[in-house]
């Protein structure tokens, strides 16, 4: 049973400690950067929703160093199977704040063409499969992709993230246990933020820790502390040299705190004690990584917080960008339904373009969830 | 809320609420059961107040498995229980779709009416809220295709109330559909009796009228009155059915209709093909062709996925209705 | 199995696995999935041989869980393979409900066309093999009711090769329907072509007549024939079209036959309420009412679970057909 | 990792030694009686089939002390949610053999009314829930009426039995999941007889064992030799109690083997080594039992053969009363959609009434799986 926490920068609760992966200094500060971006990106994606020029926003506050440490470890031919959850992985893999503020305001520069709610990004050319908004199918995706790679034998790693809430969907089981059986280079990362909207883990499954489940797929399950972007960065390194190796997949969890609310429609006051928000916030993953670059002579206050200035700065300027784009095209409705347009869609496309403007129906503003 | 004559005004919403509570009271046998019910009282609110009431125990708040919770909930009604499952939103009933079809669907008639699960699923569905593909759908015509299932959809708060209620007290399973982009907006006086209910299995003549009728449920039963009453001030006088229950259909409500008026129009959010519009016009063109003076159309969403920054183009709003009005009516 | 003329004579279960065969050999991107689709070559054989010569890496045997199927399928299509995958029952399809309506659907709707997911879903479907609830079922009608989908369903060998290769072939996903009843039963000569194909989305005249329009697909197509037949004999003049593709729909064939015969009979095995034979209904009466001479008659499956003892009673056999055929006209 | 199993009269392979359960020899020859019985039911279904006068069946050939070991640790009160092969367990509720016949021959006197493939039975009198074929959905019910169970504080305990294949299954996880989160009364029965129609397990999951997924729900998992009647019931007894007790549910893994086909239309020579089935041939739990029973001094030979003697014409009488009983009534097709038929299937009704009875489609005769 797995209840300890792998660890290098050291954890308050039982640990076990791992070395400092052998990275340079300007590794660590890359890290750094990728981790400060983030937040920066869910501050202003949180801010444009309070103040009502986006409709609604998904914020990863806490879980900075999971999806740095995870995202750094793979290549840029692997493909990540994400959740709505992991906006730092994008940015990690070069995809401008732009184009994921483009997502959020529904623009016509949006890739997923305005279809979408906010943070449901999709990036062919980042290998960054499109979000869906149902619970863990992201998970049997993985394993297909991955058992795909294997076919293909062309040596590359499928990686996806999944919340402590999605170990008990349909596809965490169907998932991880196909990852197995066909021995695909998979790595499933659990993101155990304690919480699935208002359902503490504790209620989710009782079983000691997610890690745990990996005995039930025959798989390795490591149970990591998840704001430790170092040790983030090893065990997923571990678990992605492996799967690359041709030895199957690995389930790692790491343990880490959804420090905001689950969404911009929610109020965790309603159900999560204010002691538990305190004690995470001294665990914040971004200031205790500064600590250790300090400590560790990597870099000074002040150039830290340059690099916050810099985040800040950058995603204002995106915001704005993004916000003079239009919105698609009315009959922009109709394409991508299938390779071609039907004659049926066709159909409703003319009835459609034959109406007048005054035709659109009356929305409520705001999503209430 | 204040109580006058036997009524209080409300919420669609705070009707719903009202109703699980005087259930809940009423028989220690009703136990509600879903994601975030509990102690968040539900993320639009409508189980509000249960946890604190009726503790732990009746009130679960389930790990994230909507096959689970159905799975469960047919375990419970088996034994005995009255579940009131929740599905957050109607878009997230299909990972239960195997145990809704499959299993409760089916119990009563594959154990020759010895077991029976009367699971009253209730889920909020429809579009208008901004929440693009997955937060928007109304997916009635797949339960309407699988004997077994009642499928309600009220639209107003008073038949909220009575609806829920009678679906509690049924025998049969029930998916409950709630018209969400209505909860909080449209308001009406409903019955403080704890016994009112309202019988499932009866539409409702929302406006009487004689030239077109148009045929609708949940939320949009809203839009085709406001289009009603756009028409009548052109001197054209709509009929609005409001089916309030999908399944078992008050054929005859519809028939008396058109039989009055010739022209036909069936107003829904859901997507085109095979929607439940498809069925009420084919019941038409089967029962009542004779009396028909124009085709029956459908006024309906379109057959793409829900989509988002575009849902004020791809739902049907009043004009579209009356689009549709004046296509029966030029015939 | 004998060559003439560039046409084989086989069964619409020999054209299926002939279809898999030439694609798989033509295309290594194409695998095969499914339960006991390996070794044991599937439990109606359908995939039979394809292990032996292919091998276990393109044909896999996967554990029971539909939604793994499903959704690995999507992986492996999203990163460019053409999985084949089979259910093997479409009763059996509902635990990969979700993957397919909220996944497979709509992946490249909701990645802007980034992402696409062709999957080709195989599955034996409909009664007449003594199957009981489980294991006879039409669900056709749920899958026209998802946008995204191609929904195809072939009544001869022909057709049987012809369009599980272009379905094979195609950019989109395809849930492909197989009339399991007729596998064995139904013989034909289908093209030695191995780049012969039937084109998704084009209905076919499976008989010419000028009294009477009978829509149906897979099965029931033969037995709309075999109701044609007997009213010949009677000197009714049947037109039966067979829809080979129900999603894209080809409305002008049936459209041209209703326009021309001016009564119409649908035929399905399917669950009445909410079928596709709804939809063909609603669309007649709303594109060709005014050619009408009568109502639009459907034939189809009760509204209760299929039946195992009173299979016969509750299929539609050309006797119904043809109650229905009289009801038109006598109209 | 649980790779051994547990007996009581001794395996093959590594073992923990159970004690024997302390049952009255009485009691022992009631167990045997159980199973020597419901080898007799199967060989007269399967004969039956053969002869074409029912159209299907599903034999538990080699499962018999999985079944009757488990079952007998029942009280009559506590209820049974089972998969399609176990009529077994059936019997050992009272289940008369006739009533199950008529089932298979889906008569009038069936109580499902002959609207379900032969062997899925019902038999509410004996707290024994409807089967289905779905695999898997089963466990789900399990859990739910545990927690109503539970709800109610009646003591009574649910016990579910299914497949090693449907381990895979959404159902099983999310089953499992529920029944451990809310602590229900359940008792879950893996019967692994290695195969999932033609797929090995060790093609089903990676795991080490079945009872290893137990680690994934926090409860207790064993791995029981399936076809040691005793140490099948001792570990369900003890199962049962805890559960009774309060202690939430336990997965037992019941070691065994398929020793028939998966159903009258399989031939497992397609698929499965000849030598294996000979192996667990040898293994066969009722001359196992047999052998000790007589070992023990409970027995001797020819009282056991009485036992199968009166078995076999139990049966035989059994299938001659059911086969003269009549079809279900034409209209009954439209009762029990619901509990009051609605207008719309009153009017199907009345249609088909009026129809000549020329009508009925012409079918095959025989279920191809
Ligand atoms: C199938 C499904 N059911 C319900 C929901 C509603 N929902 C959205 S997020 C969420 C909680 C997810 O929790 P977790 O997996 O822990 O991820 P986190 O949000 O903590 O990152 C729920 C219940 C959904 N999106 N999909
Ligand atoms: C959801 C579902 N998929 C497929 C099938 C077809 N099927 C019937 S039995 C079976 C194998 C079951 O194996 P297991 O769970 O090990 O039980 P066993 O038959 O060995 O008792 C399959 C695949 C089914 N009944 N249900
Ligand atoms: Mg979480
Ligand atoms: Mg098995």
């Amino acid at each position: 049973m797995t209840t300890t926490l792998e660890t290098v920068m050291g954890t308050s609760g039982p640990g076990l400690e791992l070395a400092a992966p052998r990275l340079t200094r300007e590794q660590f500060l890359v890290l750094h950067r990728a981790m400060v971006r983030t937040r920066k990106l869910d501050e202003r994606g949180m801010k444009l929703q309070r103040q009502g020029r986006i409709g609604f926003y998904v914020p990863s506050f806490g879980e900075e160093a999971a999806q740095i440490g995870s995202a750094a470890a793979l290549d840029a031919a692997d493909w990540i199977s994400p959740s709505y959850r992991q906006p730092g992985t994008a940015l990690w893999r070069g995809v401008k704040p732009v184009e994921m503020l483009d997502n959020c305001f529904g623009n016509a520069g949006d890739a997923a063409k305005g279809r979408q709610m906010p943070v449901h990004y999709t990036f062919r050319s980042r290998n960054f499969i499109s979000i869906g908004s149902p619970i863990g199918t992201q998970i049997a995706h993985a394993a297909g992709v991955a058992m795909a790679m294997k076919i293909r034998g062309d040596g590359h790693v499928c990686l996806t993230y999944l919340g402590d809430g999605a170990t008990s969907s349909n596809d965490f089981h169907t998932g991880l246990n196909f990852g197995g059986v066909f021995k695909a280079p998979c790595v499933f990362i659990c993101i155990n933020n304690q919480y699935a909207i208002s359902l503490c883990v504790t209620g989710q499954t009782t079983s000691v820790s997610i890690a745990d489940k990996a005995v039930a797929y025959g798989m390795p399950g490591r149970r990591v502390d998840g704001n430790d972007v170092l040790a983030v960065y090893s065990a997923t390194k571990d678990a992605v040299d492996a799967a690359r190796r041709g030895e199957g997949p690995t389930l790692l969890e790491l343990f880490s705190f959804r420090m905001g609310p689950h969404s911009s429609s929610d109020d965790p006051s309603r159900y999560r004690p204010k002691a538990m928000e305190e004690e995470w916030a001294a665990k914040d993953p971004i200031q205790r990584f500064e600590k250790w670059l300090i400590a560790n002579g990597h870099a000074d206050a002040a150039a830290l917080a340059a690099v916050h200035a810099a985040a800040e700065e950058e995603m204002s300027e995106a915001a704005k960008e993004s916000e003079t784009k239009p919105a698609p095209a009315k009959d922009s409705l109709f394409d991508d339904v299938f390779a071609e347009r039907p004659a049926g869609l066709l159909k409703q496309r003319t009835a459609l373009l034959a109406e007048g403007d005054a035709h659109a129906a009356d929305m409520n503003a705001a999503f209430p969830l | 809320m204040s109580a006058t004559n036997g009524t209080t005004n409300m919420t669609l919403l705070q009707a719903l609420n009202l109703a699980l509570h005087e259930e809940m009271e009423r028989s220690k046998d009703v136990v509600v059961l879903g994601e975030d019910v509990g102690r968040n009282g539900g993320v639009f609110r409508t189980t509000d107040g249960l946890f604190a009431k009726f503790g732990a125990e009746r009130v679960m708040d389930t790990p994230l498995a909507e096959s689970g919770i159905i799975g469960t909930a047919v375990g419970m009604a088996m034994y005995g229980l009255k579940p009131v499952a929740e599905i957050q939103f109607s878009d997230f009933i299909f990972p239960a779709f195997d145990q809704i079809v499959s299993e409760m669907a089916k119990m009563r008639y594959r154990s020759g009416g010895e077991f029976t699960c009367p699971v009253v699923v209730r889920t909020p569905a429809g579009g208008g809220i901004r929440g693009g593909h997955y937060h928007s759908q109304s997916p009635e015509a797949y339960f309407c295709h699988t004997p077994g299932l009642q499928v309600v959809y009220p639209a107003t708060p008073e038949d909220a109330k009575g609806l829920l209620k009678s679906a509690i007290r049924g025998a049969d399973p029930v998916i409950f559909f709630e018209p969400k982009r209505i909860y909080r907006t449209v308001k009406g006086d409903v019955p403080n009796d704890p016994d009112f209910t309202v019988p499932i299995g009866k539409a409702r003549v929302a406006r009487a009228g004689k030239d077109v009728t148009i045929v609708s449920w949940g939320a949009m039963v809203h839009t085709s009155l406001e289009a009603a009453e756009k028409a009548a001030r052109n001197g054209v006088d709509i009929e609005v059915i409001d089916l309030r229950t999908l399944v078992p259909l008050d054929e005859e409500c519809i028939l008396t209709s058109v039989r009055k008026t010739g022209r036909v129009v069936i107003a829904s959010e859901a997507t085109r093909t095979c929607g439940f519009a498809s069925e009420i016009s084919a019941i038409i063109a089967e029962e009542a062709i004779d009396c028909l003076e124009a085709p029956i159309v459908r006024v309906t969403g379109y057959d793409t996925p829900f989509p988002y920054t575009l849902e004020h183009v791809y739902m049907p709003g009043p004009a579209r209705v009356l689009d549709a009005v004046q296509r029966v009516r030029a015939f």
